[in-house]
């Protein structure tokens, strides 16, 4: 398949222009200097990630991601960012000074992984672009085979939840303690 | 649609959050950049199933099962990061030098 | 009892950890319940260890074939199994093992090291018995080495935690360490570059296999395959050469043995009993198990060297002792002696030799286990583990310091008692080592060796003099000591019947291990097995 | 299970002709009560000791009762008719060729023995019921003693080597409870450790033999040794050479011959019976025995490797025994004499005479045995080991006098006492084996063995009591073992005078012979009356001598001066000069000679000891504080220095410690995976 092969079809170019901009966007999310703007950038990536899914026929995962992902773990972050009182504006500080090592370690990540990709499976069509996965499979998957990693995961939820809130829980101090109490 | 393509749209991705987690200094930007190694995870996942197609979309199972745990993750890593900050006025990972020996 | 056939091992090694799970959800200020779960776990793994001793079956047979055997496929990627067993050589080290254990929690119930907390300390300790259980019954690699760490865990933060806390100069660095900080680090940092070296030879092995059939970490496959000579040359040395590393650091050999003093002057009585009982003898296991067996060729080349690292170990470690002024110290630097011995005798290679290793095993976790409680119970008393303050113990305490007579006199190789059966044998066997090996070499070993049990019992002597005998110095008057109290005496008169029983009947350890130790010296250096097995792997 | 697989060939020479193996019945079948019994004892003495009326004492005494019907009725079977009979079990088996077995074997040989420890063992256990009484720790005494009653037999009974060596060490140990009896003073601690690390040292030998042996033969039975020694003596001739080399400086240890006898006059440290049964019946007495289980091996060894031996012996009963006339010490000097009869019988069985020195063993342990324990009453009754604090005592104290004459007559090898006949039996073997030097030293030991006894009956219980308060005579229950050792030190001689059997018993070596092999040692057919006249002259002089020099006060002073500190008291010498002239030829010679000895004793071999003591430790602080806290340990914390180091270099390329820890990580990862997925 050459790249004129490959750019004539009209799927292609709709992947290239959702993917150069999660590109952008996750670039963005690891260089920007404003705290609020990198939050908002990943959910620039993240919300075309969901249109790539939705290109390989992902339906549910799409919508989950958008839903768990845009609409509640982003927004957690804002409030982490409020709350640690990160500053919002601009800041040289938040990156470190030396990147040449880290850029060099990530650029070796992305040549091994592209190489190990491409050494492998070379040219080769995703086979069901078209026909949507349908709910129920997932569904039935979930609630069949996978019942067991289910169950564990909605348990390490509810973990995370009750250490959530165990950690954050600020402990009263005494006079607060009284406070409370009269109150 | 190439397998490929996606694999390295995934592949730089990851690569990405890897540059974000070593280079950033605040701990909820690092949290950030791990939700994006996560998620270009995901991409994979996603892009095998449509590659190798199973009866029961085990790829997308899986996928569904990381966007979880992250949540999870991010819902902990989130609660720490407030409790250090707490403590220490601060969420620069500089000025955590618990670790060292 | 059918099912015990299937899972009397999962049994004896997982019970523990279930114990250290119940222990986790029981309340940190109930004591009685959290040491009685503890106690009830170790001796039911214990008594499921005694029906696997009534159930065995002693004939012998064929090297190589185990008993209780379970095999299920664990990760499949990489065919890794669930595959344990028992055969006549790790039969007594895992009774030593889940019997020790038990006399450890007994011990314990009043003897809470500093900062006390006998919950996390409980938990560890059965963790540590999973991984000391499950070790001696692995015949996979990847089950073995995972078992193999296990134990390092909970042993590193014992020490850490519950360890000495006086500060410690460390030649090279110009801040002083807290004891217990230095020894754990030490102990860890030793063991786990061992270990990395024993991985990269057990990966070793598994891509090797790949050029006889599917890959595999199986030990009885590997030993097939070694036994019938498939590994060989520079490959087969370097393997043994990395196996080496992890092992002789774990046993201590000489010159790997400097973490073992710190680690038991620093560790807490538990810990220290169960490190000498139990931890070294993992190292001399792995080399019988492991090493021997799937690289016979190899170890024949490296017995020579591996019989003069064990002299120098017998030799270098009693005049150490002889220097020693802490008397903890002067028994860790005696374990190097001992299981120097137990060396010499695998190197030979030889029934007697093996046999030898595995009774001196047996003898030194008993008799060193008992003496780490004497001096454990002792500075818990004295507050002090200096010899120079210590003195006329016997009047102080008649029947601890009779005790420690006793077990001084087993350790140094008294006949009669458990320690004579395993350097008496292992001078026989360096007499007579395997044919082919240097007559030289091995019986100057010999010599050495005998001339090693004379300076161990000049130490051990030297040891009950200043502790003792004697008037005791001014320091104790007026004091009143609490002689054995009911617990230890429940931890400690076991071993003691154990190690004159022993002693006058060796028959109880060799009834096992003798046949499947002459099978495997059988299998691995009988030239004609040798061929005929060779034959068998390239038909099969 | 009765093992007697190799008990087959009977004693060809012995007067009873072939005695069929597995003769005995009952008695010999159930003889290994005999090793359990004191064990018992000393188990139960442990446990109950303390609530008992004689702490223990009553069970020790009983147990070696019970054992001494036994060794009696074993004895009396023996002599009537011969017994032979091994009963083993085994305790393991490694292979098919390695056997460990523990059991009891019965024939001449230990039947002697049993009859020895038992019967001796049971009266200075008696004695020590007086001894003892109110002394600290009587019940740990018990026990103790018991164990080394027990361990005896154990070493006595024994099968094989391996048995041998168990009993072996086993004494040792007993002996170092018993030595650091009184522990609360270091000094007797150190006596204790230096005995039981002699022995320590010489059973190096011992293992090492052991194992020589036992390899070759393929078998550590004394039996299967005895067969294979005798047919295949070409085949094991390297083997008898060093092996027996290696077994004979095991027996050097235990025996106490020269050089390794130092632990010996130090071993005097413990109370008095303990050093009666140590020097008459066990302890020493192993070495001696030892030599006998295995003298089919030393049968067929060279003239020359068996020189070696007689020569160590000879050197022990000459040099040693000077000691003893120097000493002021009642115990030392007997414990010399001990050293000094010890080298008699190994320098007799060396030599190849196996009856010869096994009989004075026997003859030995009563007069010794009754030596120690009438020095024991007399210490009892004065409080002192001293001399110089005793005298004047037969009238004070006449039971334990005369039979103390006795058993020094016996010792001095007068006619007709026990001592006499074994000792000219020896002398007799020595001269016929063409060991023509040393049979002229043994009698000229015979002469200073006399000397030396007649000295301290002198100065013991003769002129005027120097020490302080009045003695008495010891209780009964002291004195009767002293007169039940008596009778035995009077007669047992007769026993075996050569060319003599006694109607239906026959004679010791008779008894001796019935034996797994055929002996092959010397004895004599009749009395070589004229070296029996040699010896009795060179003993009644010593005796004489002694007698002139001590028996009086003021000789006793002046003697004592001049053996000790001749340049310094010189007036005395000038007061007593009618003495010096008597003594001048005596002091000239043998004081100067004793003295050097005694230096050599002190300075040179203590000393070498010593310096290899020291030595050792100094070797063992280097060890520790130079090469393992400097070298070894400090390669390994410079290892950790240098990682500490190139920690903190690689630190600066990342500001945060997380992330520099996340970096290698990922490039550990990576790593992993271009190994894994790309090139595997």
């Amino acid at each position: 398949m050459t790249f004129s092969d490959w750019i004539a079809e009209p799927v292609n170019w709709v992947f290239a222009a959702i993917g150069l901009a999660v590109l952008f966007s996750g670039f963005r999310v690891v260089t920007s200097k404003n705290v609020v703007h990198a939050a908002l950038y990943l959910v620039g990536a993240l919300a075309g990630t969901a249109g790539l899914f939705l290109l390989m026929s992902a339906e549910f995962v799409a919508w989950v991601l958008v839903l768990v992902y845009i609409g509640a773990v982003i927004v957690l972050f804002l409030f982490g960012i409020m709350i640690t009182r990160a500053p919002t504006g601009l800041d040289e500080s938040l990156s470190s000074d030396q990147t040449a090592m880290p850029a060099l370690l990530s650029a070796a990540v992305f040549v091994v992984m592209t190489w190990a990709s491409i050494d492998a499976f070379g040219t080769e069509l995703l086979a069901t672009v078209g026909e949507a996965t349908s709910t129920q499979v997932i569904g039935e998957s979930l609630l069949g085979r996978f019942v067991i990693p289910f169950e564990v995961v909605s348990f390490v939820l509810l973990a995370a939840l009750i250490g959530g809130i165990t950690i954050a829980r600020r402990d009263l101090t005494p006079v607060e303690e009284e406070e409370r109490m009269s109150v | 649609m190439l397998l490929n393509q996606f694999l390295v749209l995934g592949a730089a991705l990851f690569a990405f959050g890897v540059y974000g987690l070593l280079v950033r200094r605040n701990v909820v930007l690092i949290l950030l950049s791990v939700e994006l190694m996560l998620n270009a995870v995901n991409i994979n996942l996603i892009a095998f199933e449509s590659y190798l197609v199973s009866a029961q979309a085990v790829g997308q199972v899986f996928a569904i099962f990381v966007i979880t745990v992250a949540a999870a993750e991010v819902g902990i890593g989130l609660a720490i990061v407030l409790m250090i900050f707490r403590n220490r006025k601060s969420a620069n990972v500089d000025d955590l030098s618990l670790m060292r020996w | 009892m059918e099912w015990f056939e299937t899972w009397g091992l999962t049994i004896i090694v997982f019970l523990p950890l279930v114990g250290a799970l119940i222990l986790g959800v029981i309340p940190k200020d109930n004591e009685d319940a959290l040491k009685t779960t503890g106690l009830v776990a170790t001796l039911l793994a214990f008594l499921a260890s005694l029906v696997l001793i009534a159930q065995f079956d002693y004939s012998g047979g064929v090297y190589n074939t185990y008993q209780f055997e379970v095999e299920e496929s664990w990760i499949g990627a990489i065919n890794a199994n669930y595959h344990v067993g028992v055969d006549g050589i790790s039969l007594p080290l895992l009774v030593l093992s889940t019997f020790v254990v038990v006399l450890a929690v007994i011990y314990s119930w009043n003897h809470w090291d500093e900062p006390k907390n006998p919950k996390a300390f409980l938990i560890l300790m059965l963790i540590l018995a999973t991984g000391m259980n499950g070790t001696f019954v692995a015949l996979d690699l990847v089950l073995f080495f995972i078992f193999f760490e296990v134990v390092l865990l909970p042993m590193y933060f014992m020490i850490g935690i519950w360890g000495d806390k006086s500060p410690r100069k460390v030649p090279g660095f110009s801040k002083l360490f807290e004891t217990r900080l230095y020894a754990a680090i030490k102990f860890f940092l030793f063991t786990l570059f061992g270990s990395a070296f024993m991985l990269l030879g057990f990966l070793a092995l598994y891509f090797e296999s790949g050029n006889f059939g599917e890959r595999t970490f199986d030990i009885v496959e590997l030993t097939r395959l070694g036994s019938g000579g498939a590994f060989t040359g520079t490959f087969a040395f370097l393997v043994f050469g990395a196996m080496f590393l992890g092992f002789a650091v774990k046993v201590p050999m000489w010159p790997f043995h400097t973490w073992l003093p710190d680690a038991h002057t620093a560790a807490p009585t538990v810990g220290s009993v169960l490190l000498a009982a139990i931890l070294l003898k993992l190292g001399s296991y792995g080399f019988i198990r492991i090493s021997l067996p799937i690289l016979p060729q190899e170890a024949v080349n490296w017995a020579p060297a591996i019989a003069i690292l064990a002299v120098i170990g017998i030799i270098y470690g009693s005049l150490a002792c002889l220097a020693q002024t802490d008397m903890k110290r002067l028994i860790a630097f005696s374990s190097v002696g001992h299981m120097g011995f137990v060396m010499l005798g695998i190197a030979t290679m030889t029934d007697v030799g093996i046999n030898a290793a595995i009774i001196g095993m047996v003898a030194h976790g008993l008799i060193t286990g008992l003496l780490f409680f004497l001096a454990g119970s002792m500075s818990h008393r004295y507050h002090t583990r200096e010899m120079s303050r210590l003195g006329g113990n016997i009047k102080l305490m008649p029947v601890m310091g009779g005790i420690l007579a006793f077990t001084a006199m087993a350790s140094l190789g008294l006949p009669g008692l458990a320690g004579f059966w395993g350097e008496f044998m292992a001078l026989v066997s360096a007499y007579n080592p395997l044919e082919g090996l240097s007559l030289g070499v091995f019986r100057t070993s010999m010599v050495l060796g005998a001339v090693g049990t004379v300076l161990t019992a000049g130490y051990m002597l030297w040891m009950l003099q200043r502790v003792n005998l004697g008037e005791p110095p001014n320091e104790w008057e007026g004091h009143t000591f609490h002689d054995v109290d009911r617990y230890e005496a429940a931890a400690w008169v076991p071993l003691i019947v154990l190690i004159v029983a022993i002693g006058f009947f060796p028959k109880v350890i060799f009834t096992s291990t003798t046949d499947t130790v002459t099978s495997l010296v059988d299998m691995a250096f009988d030239p004609e097995v040798t061929a005929a097995l060779g034959s068998l792997m390239k038909g099969g | 299970m009765v093992g007697m697989r190799a008990l087959v060939i009977a004693a060809e020479e012995g007067g009873h002709g072939a005695v069929e193996a597995g003769t005995g019945g009952f008695w010999a079948d159930t003889a290994g009560i005999m090793l359990v019994l004191p064990f018992v004892a000393f188990l139960l003495i442990l446990a109950f000791g303390k609530r008992l009326k004689y702490k223990g004492g009553e069970l020790a005494v009983g147990a070696l009762a019970i054992n001494l019907l036994w060794a009696t009725v074993l004895f009396v079977l023996n002599m009537t008719g011969g017994v032979l009979d091994q009963t083993t079990f085994e305790i393991a088996r490694i292979g098919s060729d390695l056997v460990f077995e523990l059991g009891w074997v019965v024939d001449g040989l230990s039947i002697m023995m049993y009859f020895l420890v038992n019967f001796v063992g049971l009266l200075v256990f008696i004695y020590a019921l007086g001894y003892m009484e109110g002394d600290v720790r009587v019940d740990w005494f018990f026990a103790a003693f018991s164990l080394f009653a027990g361990a005896m037999l154990v070493l006595v009974g024994a099968p094989n080597l391996i048995q041998m060596i168990i009993g072996w060490e086993g004494v040792g140990l007993a002996s170092y409870f018993l030595i650091g009896f009184y522990w609360e003073d270091l000094d007797n601690v150190r006596a204790g450790n230096k005995a039981f690390m002699t022995n320590k040292v010489a059973d190096v030998g011992l293992i090492l033999g052991t194992i020589l042996v036992g390899v070759a033969i393929g078998s550590f039975d004394f039996s299967e040794l005895s067969i294979a020694a005798a047919e295949h003596a070409e085949a094991l001739g390297a083997v008898a050479v060093a092996g027996g080399l290696l077994l004979f400086f095991g027996a050097m240890g235990k025996s106490a011959q020269f050089p390794l006898h130092i632990w010996l006059p130090d071993a005097m440290a413990g109370p008095t019976p303990v050093s009666a049964l140590m020097h008459a019946a066990t302890m020493v007495t192993a070495g001696i025995y030892l030599m006998a289980r295995v003298f089919p091996l030393f049968q067929n060894l060279a003239q020359d490797t068996r020189g070696l031996m007689v020569v160590i012996g000879a050197i022990t009963l000459f040099a040693i025994g000077l000691l003893a006339l120097v000493a002021d010490d009642i115990k030392k000097v007997l414990a010399y004499s001990t050293v000094s009869q010890l080298g008699y019988m190994m320098t007799a069985v060396a030599a190849g005479g196996y009856t010869a020195g096994l009989f004075h063993l026997f003859t030995h342990a009563f007069f010794k045995a009754l030596l120690f324990l009438g020095a024991g009453a007399v210490i009892h009754a004065v409080h002192s080991n001293n001399m110089s604090d005793m005298g004047g005592l037969r009238k004070e104290m006449p039971t334990t006098y005369w039979t103390f004459v006795v058993g020094s007559l016996a010792l001095a090898g007068i006619i007709p006492l026990a001592g006499f006949w074994s000792k000219d039996e020896i002398l007799a073997t020595l001269g016929h084996e063409g060991y023509t030097a040393v049979m002229w030293i043994a009698i000229a030991g015979a002469f200073v063995t006399a000397f030396y006894m007649a000295r301290a009956v002198a100065l013991t219980f003769h002129g005027t009591y120097k020490g302080e308060g009045h003695p008495h005579e010891a209780p009964r229950v002291m004195t009767a073992p002293l007169v039940g050792l008596a009778i035995p030190s009077i007669f047992v001689g007769i026993l075996n005078i050569p060319g003599v059997d006694w109607p239906g018993i026959g004679n010791f070596t008779e008894w001796l012979g019935v034996r797994v092999v055929p002996m092959g040692d010397y004895h004599p057919e009749g009395i070589d009356w004229s070296l029996a006249a040699i010896g009795l002259v060179a003993a009644g002089a010593g005796l004489a001598l002694g007698w002139l020099i001590f028996s009086r006060d003021r000789a006793t002073q002046k003697a004592r001066d001049r053996f000790e500190v001749p340049a310094l008291y010189p007036l005395l010498r000038q007061k007593y000069f009618i003495d010096h002239a008597a003594l001048g030829v005596v002091g000239a010679t043998t004081g100067p000679i004793a003295r050097f000895i005694d230096w050599t004793n002190t300075y040179i071999i203590d000393g070498i000891i010593n310096l290899v003591g020291g030595v050792v430790k100094a070797l063992g602080e280097f060890v520790y504080g130079t090469i393992d806290q400097r070298a070894v340990d400090g390669v390994f914390n410079g290892l950790s220095a240098v990682t500490d180091g190139a920690g903190s270099a690689v630190r600066r390329l990342q500001t945060g410690r997380v992330q520099q820890y996340a970096a290698g990580f990922v490039a550990g990862a990576l790593i992993l995976v271009v190994v894994f997925v790309l090139i595997v």
